[in-house]
């Protein structure tokens, strides 16, 4: 299963990866939010994996790591408001420039 | 034999998952798309009722009816995408 | 009481709502639950439209067993469409002329036309005068529309008194 | 007994005002929120130095937040440096809100709120001793900044916003999991905790942290700007108002500090195969930095521009420093710190007078018509350019002097003389020409009419007159760096210190 | 999983049962979706199959819980919110459909009028 | 003490003369000019001291930490330079006061002038080589606004520009110089760098050191090949120039050499670089000079050229050639001084300074000319001034050296020639000007100055004669302490107009009829290097330093294209760079943990995971597809969560995907919904290469991690959460109580950005397009009537949902956070159901408000703590026992996580309503159906 896990938590952050790498706005913003989605498996796997253990006192009588649960809550919830920041950041820009790219206009790369 | 069955339900719900993806990455329409995603997200819940009753628990019940609800207010968000561009209006 | 109670069928639904969440019955859980339900509608108000009140309870029991006794017949009939022969598929889109206006009426009939056998409701055409349905079955729209107006339009009339 | 409460004030203050400053207000709220905000960013000067007057009397202050000691709480561990470096937020912050409240906080919303919560983000980054919680105060910080950067808008600084988002919210999530990774090798999340912990790692396990630690090096050098990681920096500093930019001259030292913070007490001299991980590549990557920004600043027309590459400067000279692991070397880069950070603060707020009242010349390095006050700017230009280029009298010839002694001599410490010696020389190039274009080559013709209001001068002058008071105390505020080195440099007694707090401390709460 | 097969066998068959039923309608609905000719005949699959498949599930879930010996409604209201919503669902794909018109399966027959077809609800 | 008052009163003082700005000139003339005299006042008994043989100090800790002390001593060098510095100054500050228009900004000259005296006083009196080097660089600054003082003139300001950077370059060399001295000498203290002679000499960073101080110095004094800045500086006023030429300035250079004589001088290196430099310099110069039309010209020219001279001198470090040298700055500043104060009368009172101009003045300037004449002869050393007797210890100087063994015979010859080329401008300067014909036309009608502004260059020419005659009496004593203080020995010196017939004697003669020869000649000279002109320094340094600059700025616009795309990949890179190398260090990646068994949905899950991640990327062109991609993603993700033990994550996950989504399609609304194909095939395998990179070094890292075994502080929480919190999920109390200051940070976070949102969106017009991809127009419906009555129906329901939600997270799945957004989430439907104005109209709360109030609810739960003396967000609980209700528990977390629970709905709403709000107004009318 670790393997498994693994592998999924690096396929999924290639992915966003490649996406972060684009040349629109759009889809460098979905990129980011899938890379958190990544993180936030990564971060919480960091407790280690563990089934049947929801860490509720007195449900069961070996509990995951609490900690890193912690942690990915508090990371999704920062990773919404960047999100959501950077979403409407994008639509600004696009209403502002008139062009979702994010290179600047009249560089070389922006044709690439 | 509980156990056999509920593995045979597993196993159902998880082909019944792929061939919503299935249907979600071909297609052909936005339309065929979202529902298809729709049903990927009850399909999904039906998954965690599994494993409520598979576990023996009732920690997942407040997973899955957010499922139900959260799941419906994306497909109307994508259908009033479709119907009108704006969602809010 | 109107002022504490805006909406009581509302407020019944929402207790019977809580009361399934906690799964308990314990003093607290209905006091505070009480409580909760009471101050929920108040607040919500504003954004509860005057909606047509069920006018007999009764009767919308009836109808809620017809309707889970239909659902169960129409996921029957959908499976077998599905696993059978594509010949069988006849497909029909037509609309059903209502006979009533109100809001919550139409919404509870459409939405019934969507679970019940073999059709989906599709458009509430224009002034709310019909159903646009999509059919699967190869019933004919005459019978579908028939078996619509008796089996839930008059029923919901009936319980609206409308 | 209430000094112990003093610990988290600087953080809770700018926090308060900030909520209450997004309250309606009725209907002329500017006023109200302008006296607030000043209000707020005195008192949060006042109990910074009162922090660092306890802390250097009484030594660490650990605040166990929810009572919760460490490692299994959040602890705020006000050490010299941290309290140095909230003492220096409130001094810049003080002077650039004034700038603020001449007109500029109406460009946009949320001005002061969003500059309180800044200020709040960045005390609460250099107090806290959690790396999570370190992550958490950098995006308080970062959001503020997203927001602030857009104050004012228009199409450029749109762009350089989205850039600057769009970086930091990859670093954000580099930095998680930098953070997992070592978490999951030491199994804790405080600072002191975890360089106990990676002291005992060994082998593979070692390997792994290494990898984390890398990481988050990648993650500071956003934040510091260091090479190749600094693209964004000037961009972002020459498109955003300058009271803006202002602010964001601690914002890099965010990132030297926790650079220096991680890489001492967690990476440093106690961590056994770990020992001084970053030291080698900060060296390399300092003095690159370095001779980047002197590029920069060569290439650059725009004195905004300018400045910005004066904070790339200042960050690589802090870092090739700092990467000497010495005391001194430390020590002198926290002074440096100081005066780069006040001056080039001033410098950002006198750019964006001048370029105000320049009109459409603007911050271009070209000639102009004569500014309403030119000769304050004047005058106000030649104090600001001697200290940043390090000339003497002021702060920057003292802090640059100590940096050159503290360099070894050694091939390294010949490769920092060189390159920062040729750095001043560039900036002496680059800010005579900018003040002979800008200043003294001016059109023709009567005075533009545009003048500023005079609190952006005073405020120009609180922050420049830091330069003198650097100056004069050069040397007590040095023999302070020299005792926040040596309490830096003793990473054996900090975590005994941090995870057992004294007994004293302890009953109190018994 | 233990206390489950603690339970009487009659129970266990019940349980078993319903999970079935939940599942294989489930699967069917799925299967529609996949295969049917059109998007509208897609539609009645998921829309009615799927609830159903949920319906089984949760009935299973509430047995398997109170025949331990307390009664557990809760997961009834997941079933209640399904049958509220879905047609919802479906009513707003299909006028989207319709909006967009997308093609229809041949042996569709098109009955509306053309007033029907082209003059949709108005706005309140 | 009072070597204090001698270095800072002009430094101070020269607020005076700022201060002053409002009175007339000759009130701030006096004042200013009282200062240096009372500074020579003071100076008088410290002086007095100083020839005595004793060397007054002073010192006033400053920096102990770097060994920078304000430490001054008077011994004879300083007292000379100090003698010459003040002294001159005074007789500047005088002629200034003739020589500014009534349009010059005075105060502002004569502050500057000031701060210059101040720099330069200090550079002579320091005991501290470190505090030399500071006065030596406010004199680069005090000099550089002094040469730009006339600064709308652009000769000004690229003249200053040019010395300031070739006299800053010279000084940062020579600090570097001076740190490798002190470290090698361990002391920054002039004694102890003398005392270290030995030491320093034997070190391998001698020679650079000396290399560096060299660099220091020459640039300083304008010798070869850095004398091209100096005479542009001649843009400055003439009283500047007569400063900067005579006194001060270029002499910093020889002070240097001859201060740093004792440690240094004495090598062979030493003694091959200085006189070498020296010599060229002063051929260079001279021959320079005699090329000149302009008058300043000339005499810059010739301060290059006796500078090297000097400069040569102190190469050639016997006591003797000290002596020469030393006296030869005595004499130099003298006559100098008084020449540029001559060409400025001249361009004051004719109207120009160009040779080719001026002829026959001595008509019209008889008084003048006498004095012009006095200077120039002192400068071509004919007897009876000052400069011959210099020029002789000179000759005779160089005709002694034998340090270049069979080759030094050519130190003598080449001596001559510069002494004859000299004597060769001097003819010029008094011919040219006063003789040569008769009167042309000029821009004014010449006529002699103001008789004080004679006064000056009357007093200059009468110590040139004074000096000439009585040497022993004017000059002697305070060059044997100044040459005492050169060679640390105790010498008397013996000066003498007549030496007697000897070789010098000759050479003299040589080079007086040589320069006659010469200058009769010179027409030849200037033919010849007319093919050499247009070369101006000024215009090669300004056209250098602009190369310079351009080429960094197009190496900036190749490297920083503004391209994000780019930015990303080098953050990416970096962490590949530093990264792949520690995991390359790992031996055996798996640990010792034990693997869980993989089952069939795991499977399914993770497949259908990466594929969905995989469309994601695949499918970023067609936008709204993607987003539906990344719902499967996000679905799955919670669905992981819930599998492995972490059902609030799953919950947290699962709404916060949903709500993000629905923001991602908004914005969709706003944003062009396809992107064109845009990428290269090379671009994008550089792509994939990065991404699979980063893909592998999480996947290895994440590998690594979950097959070994740890140790955590988590056993704890455990272990206290219900003793200590008194709740059950522990996931909560961390959030709410062992890490509750995250979460304060966290909602202070989305606080925040919905504050940021609002600004975001603050009179943004944004794109909206009138109809959909395909370019159908959007439906005519915009609230469908049976959503917006299930919607309605649902809000009540979801808010019931939510108060269960929020109050079960102490003890099961939940809290304030998913609280928060299922009520957001129900009043996101109303939004879409009903639309903003409905929803406006029915609740007309103030989200931002209410954000506000949710944090300090939050927060002052935490301040409440302090009441109860414990620290910020300790939290309290306690179990109650009400009538009917029975036994419940209390606990401030509850409070905390209100905090969250409405900051959530605030700013959650906040983001929307804002973004909502945008098209509602200003929609495009429909066109068609
Ligand atoms: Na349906
Ligand atoms: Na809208």
């Amino acid at each position: 299963m670790e393997t498994l896990f693994s592998v999924t938590v690096g396929v999924l952050t290639a992915c966003s990866v490649f996406l972060i790498l684009r040349g629109r706005s759009f889809p460098v913003v979905v990129g980011i939010t899938m890379l958190s989605y990544a993180v936030n498996l990564f971060l919480f796997s960091t407790g280690r994996l563990t089934i049947d253990g929801a860490p509720i006192l007195g449900t069961n009588t070996e509990y995951a790591d609490p900690l890193p649960q912690a942690l990915v809550l508090t990371a999704i919830v920062i990773g919404f408001a960047m999100t959501a920041y950077s979403v409407i950041l994008a639509v600004r820009t696009r209403g502002e420039i008139g062009t979702d790219e994010v290179n600047e206009q009249d560089s070389g790369e922006s044709s690439r | 034999m509980l156990t056999t069955v509920i593995h045979i339900a597993f196993v159902l719900f998880s082909l019944s998952i792929i061939m919503n993806f299935w249907r979600l990455a071909k297609g052909p329409h936005l339309p065929d798309r979202i529902l298809a995603l729709d049903t990927v997200y009850i399909n999904s819940l039906a998954l965690l009722l599994l494993l409520g009753i598979y576990q023996n628990t009732q920690t997942y019940f407040e997973a899955a009816l957010l499922i139900a609800m959260f799941g419906f207010v994306s497909t109307i968000a994508a259908g009033k995408f479709l119907l009108r561009g704006d969602l809010i209006e | 009481m109107s002022k504490v109670f805006p909406a009581p069928f509302l407020t019944l639904s929402l207790f019977a709502i809580w009361l399934l969440l906690f799964n308990s019955i314990a003093p607290g859980v209905v006091i505070l639950g009480l409580i909760i339900t009471t101050l929920i509608p108040l607040l919500l108000r504003p954004a509860w439209p005057d909606f047509k009140t069920i006018k007999k309870p009764h009767l919308a029991l009836v109808y809620l067993v017809i309707l889970i006794f239909d659902i169960i017949v129409a996921n029957f009939k959908v499976a077998a469409l599905i696993l059978g022969r594509r010949k069988h598929l006849k497909p029909a889109l037509f609309v059903f002329p209502l006979d009533m206006t109100d809001e919550l009426p139409v919404t509870i009939l459409a939405s019934t036309i969507t679970l019940t056998p073999g059709t989906v409701s599709c458009e509430i055409t224009r002034g709310r005068r019909g159903i646009l349905i999509h059919a699967f079955s190869d019933e004919t729209p005459e019978e579908t529309i028939n078996v619509i107006r008796q089996r839930y339009e008059r029923r919901l009339k009936e319980i609206f008194q409308c | 007994m209430w000094q112990q409460h003093l610990a988290i004030l600087p953080i809770l203050i700018p926090l308060f005002t900030a909520l209450l400053q997004l309250l309606p207000w009725g209907d002329r709220p500017q006023p109200k929120r302008r006296a607030l905000g000043l209000a707020s960013s005195i008192l949060t000067l006042v109990c910074a130095a009162l922090l660092l007057v306890h802390v250097n009397q009484n030594g660490m202050l650990v605040y166990a937040l929810g009572d919760w000691s460490a490692p299994f709480g959040i602890v705020l561990v006000l050490d010299k440096l941290s309290t140095l470096m909230i003492l220096l937020t409130a001094v810049l912050a003080l002077p650039v809100l004034i700038y603020g409240c001449y007109t500029e906080d109406n460009l946009g919303s949320h001005f002061h709120a969003l500059f309180q919560f800044q200020v709040m983000g960045i005390i609460g980054a250099f107090a806290t001793g959690d790396l999570f919680n370190l992550f958490v105060f950098f995006e308080v910080l970062l959001i503020s900044s997203y927001g602030l950067m857009m104050h004012g808008g228009g199409k450029f600084r749109v762009r350089s916003t989205l850039h600057y988002v769009l970086l930091n919210l990859l670093g954000s999530a580099l930095f998680l999991i930098s953070v997992g990774t070592l978490y999951a090798t030491t199994g804790t999340l405080n600072m002191a905790d975890m360089a106990v912990k990676v002291a005992q790692l060994s082998g593979d396990e070692a390997a792994l942290a290494r990898a984390g630690g890398f990481m988050l090096l990648a993650v500071f050098g956003i934040k510091a700007a260091i090479l190749p990681l600094h693209f964004w920096l000037p961009q972002a500093y020459s498109t955003t108002t300058g009271v803006v930019a202002a602010l964001f001259a601690i914002m890099t030292k965010v990132g030297v500090y926790s650079i220096i913070r991680v890489y001492t007490l967690i990476f440093g001299p106690e961590a056994n195969e770990l020992v001084w991980l970053a030291a080698d590549w900060l060296w390399i990557l300092g003095i690159l930095t370095l001779i980047f920004g002197i590029i920069g600043m060569l290439g650059t027309r725009d004195f905004r521009l300018l400045v910005a590459y004066l904070v790339i400067v200042s960050v690589g000279t802090l870092l090739a420093t700092y990467s000497f692991s010495s005391a001194a070397g430390i020590s002198t880069a926290l002074f440096y710190l100081i005066h780069s950070t006040v001056i080039t603060g001033a410098l950002f707020l006198l750019a964006d007078v001048m370029a105000f009242e320049r009109g459409k010349t603007a911050s271009r390095i070209v000639t102009g018509k004569r500014m309403a006050n030119h000769n304050t700017y004047a005058v106000m230009f030649l104090i600001a350019a001697i200290a940043i280029i390090g000339l003497p009298p002021l702060s920057g010839f003292a802090g640059k002097l100590m940096i050159l002694q503290a360099a070894p001599v050694s091939t390294s410490g010949f490769w920092l003389w060189g390159t920062m010696l040729l750095a001043t020389l560039v900036m002496l190039i680059m800010m005579s020409r900018t003040g002979s274009k800008m200043i003294w080559h001016t059109l023709q013709g009567k005075p533009n009419e545009q003048s500023a209001p005079i609190g952006k001068r005073v405020a120009i002058g609180m922050l420049l007159s830091l330069s003198l008071i650097l100056t004069i105390f050069a040397n007590p505020i040095r023999d302070y760096t020299d005792s926040v080195a040596d309490e830096l440099l003793d990473t054996q007694s900090y975590p005994t210190t941090v995870i057992a707090p004294s007994s004293g401390e302890e009953n109190q709460y018994e | 999983m233990e206390a489950l097969n603690q339970l009487p066998l009659w129970v266990q068959w019940v349980i078993a049962f319903f999970i079935l039923i939940g599942a294989v309608f489930a699967f069917i609905g799925s299967l529609g979706l996949a295969i049917l000719p059109d998007f509208f005949t897609r539609l009645h699959a998921p829309t009615k199959n799927t609830t159903m498949g949920i319906g089984g599930t949760v009935i299973a879930a509430i047995i398997s819980t109170s025949a331990q010996g307390t009664l557990t409604l809760n997961e009834l209201l997941i079933a209640i919110f399904l049958f509220l919503t879905a047609p919802i669902s479906a009513h707003i794909l299909a006028k989207a459909a319709l909006h967009t018109e997308l093609p229809k399966f041949a042996p569709t027959r098109d009955l509306r009028d053309k007033e029907d077809a082209y003059q949709h609800e108005t706005d309140k | 003490m009072n070597l204090f008052y001698i270095v800072f009163a002009p430094m101070i003082g020269a607020l005076i003369p700022l201060l002053l700005r409002r009175t007339s000139r000759p009130v701030k003339t006096i004042a200013t000019i009282a200062i240096p005299i009372s500074c020579i006042l003071v100076a008088w008994p410290l002086a007095q001291q100083t020839l005595a043989g004793d060397i007054p100090t002073a010192i006033q800790q400053w920096l102990p930490n770097i060994d920078f002390d304000l430490a001054f001593r008077l011994d004879g060098l300083s007292l000379l330079f100090v003698s010459l510095i003040l002294g001159i100054g005074v007789l500047i500050v005088l002629y200034a006061h003739y020589y500014l228009s009534s349009k010059d900004n005075d105060s502002r000259f004569y502050a500057c002038l000031l701060l210059f005296m101040s720099s330069m006083l200090g550079i002579v009196t320091a005991d501290n080589v470190l505090l030399m080097w500071a006065f030596w660089e406010l004199t680069s600054i005090s000099s550089f606004l002094l040469i730009g003082y006339w600064y709308h003139q652009s000769d000004a300001r690229r003249g200053a520009r040019m010395a300031l950077a070739t006299t800053g370059a010279g000084g940062l060399a020579l600090l570097a110089g001076l740190l490798i001295i002190g470290h090698i000498a361990g002391s920054y203290q002039l004694d102890a760098i003398f005392a270290a002679k030995d030491a320093i000499q034997a070190h391998s960073l001698y020679i650079p050191a000396l290399i560096l101080v060299l660099l220091g110095a020459f640039t300083k004094s304008a010798q070869f090949p850095f004398q091209f800045w100096l005479p542009h500086a001649m843009a400055a006023p003439t009283p500047v120039s007569a400063y900067l030429h005579s006194a001060t300035m270029v002499k910093a250079g020889i002070f240097l050499l001859a201060r740093m004589h004792p440690a240094l001088a004495g090598t062979e290196f030493w003694f091959i670089t200085v006189t070498l430099i020296g010599l060229i310099t002063m051929l260079v110069g001279a021959y320079f000079a005699l090329l000149k039309h302009d008058l300043k010209g000339l005499l810059a020219f010739s301060t290059v050229s006796h500078l090297g001279l000097i400069c040569m001198l102190l190469g050639i470090g016997s006591q003797a050639a000290v002596i020469a040298a030393l006296f030869h700055v005595i004499n130099h500043a003298c006559f100098k001084a008084g020449l540029f104060m001559t060409a400025g009368i001249i361009d004051h009172e004719a109207g120009t300074r160009d040779m080719r101009k001026l002829q026959g003045l001595l008509k019209f300037m008889p008084i003048t000319a006498t004095l012009a004449m006095i200077v120039t002869a002192s400068m071509a050393g004919v007897p009876p001034f000052n400069g011959f007797m210099s020029k002789e210890l000179f000759l005779d100087q160089a005709l002694n050296q034998h340090l270049f063994g069979g080759l030094s015979w050519f130190v003598p010859v080449l001596a001559t020639v510069g002494a004859a080329l000299s004597v060769a401008y001097s003819i010029r300067f008094i011919h040219d000007v006063f003789f040569n014909g008769g009167y042309k036309e000029l821009p004014k009608q010449p006529h002699d100055p103001p008789k004080m502004m004679a006064l000056p260059v009357l007093i200059l020419s009468l110590m040139c004669i004074i000096i000439g005659l009585l040497p022993m009496l004017t000059v002697s004593g305070i060059l044997n302490q100044a040459v005492s203080s050169v060679v640390l020995d105790n010498i008397t010196v013996k000066l003498a107009l007549w030496h007697g017939f000897n070789l010098p004697l000759l050479m003299s003669a040589v080079a007086i009829v040589g320069g006659i020869v010469i200058y009769s000649q010179r027409d030849q000279l200037f033919t010849f290097n007319r093919q050499f002109e247009g070369q101006d320094a000024k215009h090669n340094f300004e056209r250098i330093v602009q190369s310079i600059c351009d080429s960094a700025n197009k190496l900036f616009t190749y490297i920083d294209t503004g391209s994000l795309q780019r930015y990303m990949a080098l953050v990416l890179i970096s962490v590949i760079v530093l990264v792949i190398p520690q995991l390359f260090e790992i031996v055996t990646l798996e640990g010792s943990r034990e693997q869980l068994p993989v089952d069939f949905v795991s499977i399914v899950g993770a497949s259908v995971l990466m594929v969905a991640g995989f469309a994601t990327a695949v499918l970023h062109r067609h936008r709204f597809i993607m987003l539906m991609m990344l719902s499967v993603v996000g679905l799955v993700v919670s669905i992981s969560f819930a599998h492995f033990s972490a059902p609030d994550l799953a919950m947290t996950q699962l709404v916060v995907e949903v709500v993000s989504i629905i923001l991602m399609v908004l914005a969709l609304f706003f944003m062009p919904q396809k992107t064109a194909r845009a990428s290269t095939g090379h671009r994008v395998f550089r792509d994939i290469l990065i991404a699979s990179l980063i893909g592998g070094i999480v996947a290895t890292l994440n590998y690594g991690i979950l097959t070994s075994d740890f140790e955590t502080i988590s056993d704890f929480f455990i272990a206290n959460a219900k003793t200590g919190g008194g709740g059950t999920n522990v996931v909560n109390l961390i959030l709410v109580d062992f890490r509750g200051f995250d979460t304060l940070g966290e909602i202070t976070v989305l606080a925040i950005a919905a504050a940021g949102i609002h600004k975001l969106l603050n009179k943004l017009k944004p794109f909206m397009p009138s109809s959909d991809i395909d370019g159908r127009p959007w439906h005519r419906i915009k609230h469908p009537l049976m959503l917006t009555n299930v919607a309605n129906l649902i809000l009540p329901m979801a808010m019931v949902v939510a108060v269960y939600i929020f109050l079960r997270g102490h003890n099961l799945p939940g809290g304030g956070f998913i609280a928060g957004l299922i009520a957001a989430s129900a009043m996101i439907l109303q939004y879409i159901a009903n639309g903003v104005d409905w929803v406006k109209e029915r609740f007309n709360v103030n989200y931002q408000s209410l954000m506000s109030f949710g944090v300090m609810i939050a927060a002052l739960t935490g301040v409440g703590s302090w009441f109860f003396d414990r620290p910020f967000l300790t939290s309290w609980f306690t179990y109650l026992k009400w009538p009917l209700v029975g036994k419940f528990e209390f606990a401030t977390a509850l409070l905390f996580d209100l905090g969250v629970f409405l900051t959530v709905i605030g700013a959650t709403m906040m983001i929307l309503s804002n973004f909502g709000k945008m098209t509602t107004r200003h929609r495009p009318r429909q066109e068609g159906n």
